[in-house]
């Protein structure tokens, strides 16, 4: 691949639920190759989406190969900006301590401010 | 100033969104906009289905997509990966044949990197 | 009538609309990211309505998401028992 | 920031996590089934608290599906115009 | 095809709108074959469904050959029994007289009962 | 008694979704309800992909539909006109190949009306 002519901030948005889709893993397929190109990015957790960040989770009771470990192993990647929007924590009944330790909970308008602040946005 | 733009395309092409991103890009083009690639991914990749049949009287994305890239050279990147999950193959041999319309290149994820640092704007559809 | 729910009704309207349906003698079925709903307001305020509406979820498939719940009201059952609804009920609507 | 919405608020949540996710100075562009969250009410009100926040919807897409809007605040436009909008701002997120 | 086994009561829903997905026209393409095999089949709008039974719709506008026109032809098919969820019509700001003629507005209790005496319940 | 059932799948096979299809039809067996059909519609057509390609560390839900088919003789029918429209073919010859998979029976709604007429239950996943 050729020389990337610009370096941006990427946002990965996750709105859907582990299991039921492709939109979980193949986001964080993305983000890990926009990482390894060294482009600054972080991942965002909003609406189902923060069930993907939820301990304790065991994909192989169906039959799943678990791609959610992957998330401990972000910072190898370069990917330290994992942001979980409260809001959506709270209405789902889900409290912080049921979170992933690497994770940042961030309250509706944080949230929004660290997503404007983004160049390039995609959502999954 | 010269506009580069790139599209992001993860809706499946049997629904009116497909007619929606094509005919965004040919406005871009008509805005003298520069349409520097479109990557298929997710649903998207299904765009990219050789055998994608249309009855003849209604809207031919497929066609459409192909005529983007014939006469304005835009390249139409289709992740291999995606499109594999979802059953496309760019197998060649005596017992399989690629599955995947002329006009569209098979690429990675790199090419998405490439285009979104590229491109002075890119939008998901 | 048996309402089978596979998606989350926070993200959709899967859940309200079954529940918009649902009429007494009605069973509920949560099955697959259909669990998630199990800590949805509108359902727990139907549970706690005593309604005669009964909630089953599959078990197997709210551990594997790491959700739990701590309401009488609702049964965990298992995928043999799923089949033991379908056939005690006259038909079934699917919601997605 | 530009937020693209193509679908319902009604059946989805699409609506919901674009205003949730809004700031002063954003737009809001609704495109095909978007346009059907011309008659939402969380849309409504927002509309109707003179926000810094900017509507449009391509005008196309809501006469097809005779989706009528009688609201002063938002814009009906036509696809040239998205351009330009997409080139106004910074970033965009779709929201689906 | 053989001789059906036994006749049965075909509910088919629509819950989504018509022109993003091929939901509707796949929906509307079950329930005719099913009334020509005549099994007594009826129709339910609820949800974005009832955007399907809308008047002066144009599908042309996008370059969408229009399935909705059918609903016009459907006693041709035997498929009398057309009903509207009236709750979904009014959370969305519609009015009875922007239906199609020929489709029955119920109450929410109503659509329900109709639905539940049917023996076998297609959604789309 | 004897009890009889159908399904009509219509979600798409890259997900937990169809797992549960597949292990729904195998507790049906095990407790001796005769599994008389599955029918294959909307986006559910794509189980039928021959070239679906899955991680041979991942649930392959392709061989598991066919040792359904294989071992209890449960058809698989495959909603053609649904399947063409999500970029499948059953097209045969020197520029074409069937890209629909062994074990599946192409065939139109006529079989989706037989099935719901013969069956004591049926259920939509």
């Amino acid at each position: 691949m050729s020389d990337l002519t610009s370096t941006k901030t990427i946002a990965i948005i996750n709105s859907q639920a582990p299991f039921a889709s492709a939109a979980g893993k193949e986001a964080l397929d993305a983000a890990l190759i926009f990482g390894s190109f060294e482009q600054a990015t972080s991942l965002f957790f909003i609406a189902d989406g923060v069930y993907q960040v939820i301990k304790a989770q065991d994909g192989a009771l169906l039959e799943l190969k678990d791609y959610l470990k992957t998330f401990s192993a972000l910072p190898f990647y370069d990917i330290e900006n994992i942001y979980v929007c409260q809001q959506s924590v709270i209405a789902r009944g889900l409290t912080a301590d049921s979170l992933l330790d690497n994770v940042q909970l961030l309250s509706s308008n944080d949230f929004s401010q660290r997503l404007h602040a983004h160049n390039v946005i995609y959502r999954f | 100033m010269h506009n580069t733009l790139a599209l992001v395309v993860t809706t499946p092409p049997n629904s009116n969104l497909t007619t929606t991103a094509i005919n965004l890009i040919k406005s871009a083009l008509a805005s003298g906009v520069e349409v520097i690639g479109v990557f298929f991914y997710q649903d998207g990749v299904l765009n990219a289905a050789k055998h994608l049949s249309i009855p003849s009287d209604e809207y031919q994305s497929l066609a459409h997509w192909q005529q983007l890239n014939h006469d304005h050279h835009i390249p139409l990147h289709l992740c291999i990966t995606a499109a594999e999950k979802r059953g496309l193959s760019d197998e060649h041999g005596e017992h399989a044949q690629s599955t995947i319309a002329q006009s569209f290149t098979v690429s990675g994820l790199g090419e998405l990197v490439e285009l979104t640092s590229k491109a002075q704007r890119v939008v998901q559809l | 009538m048996l309402h089978i729910i596979r998606h989350s009704g926070f993200n959709s309207n899967a859940l309200t609309l079954c529940l918009d349906t649902a009429l007494a003698g009605d069973a509920i079925l949560l099955m697959d990211d259909g669990c998630y709903n199990l800590t949805h307001p509108s359902l727990l305020a139907k549970c706690g309505k005593q309604t005669e509406l009964k909630v089953y979820f599959v078990d197997l498939h709210a551990k594997a998401r790491a959700i739990h719940t701590n309401q009488a009201a609702v049964s965990a059952i298992d995928m043999s028992a799923v089949i033991t609804l379908i056939f005690q009920h006259e038909n079934s609507i699917t919601w997605s």
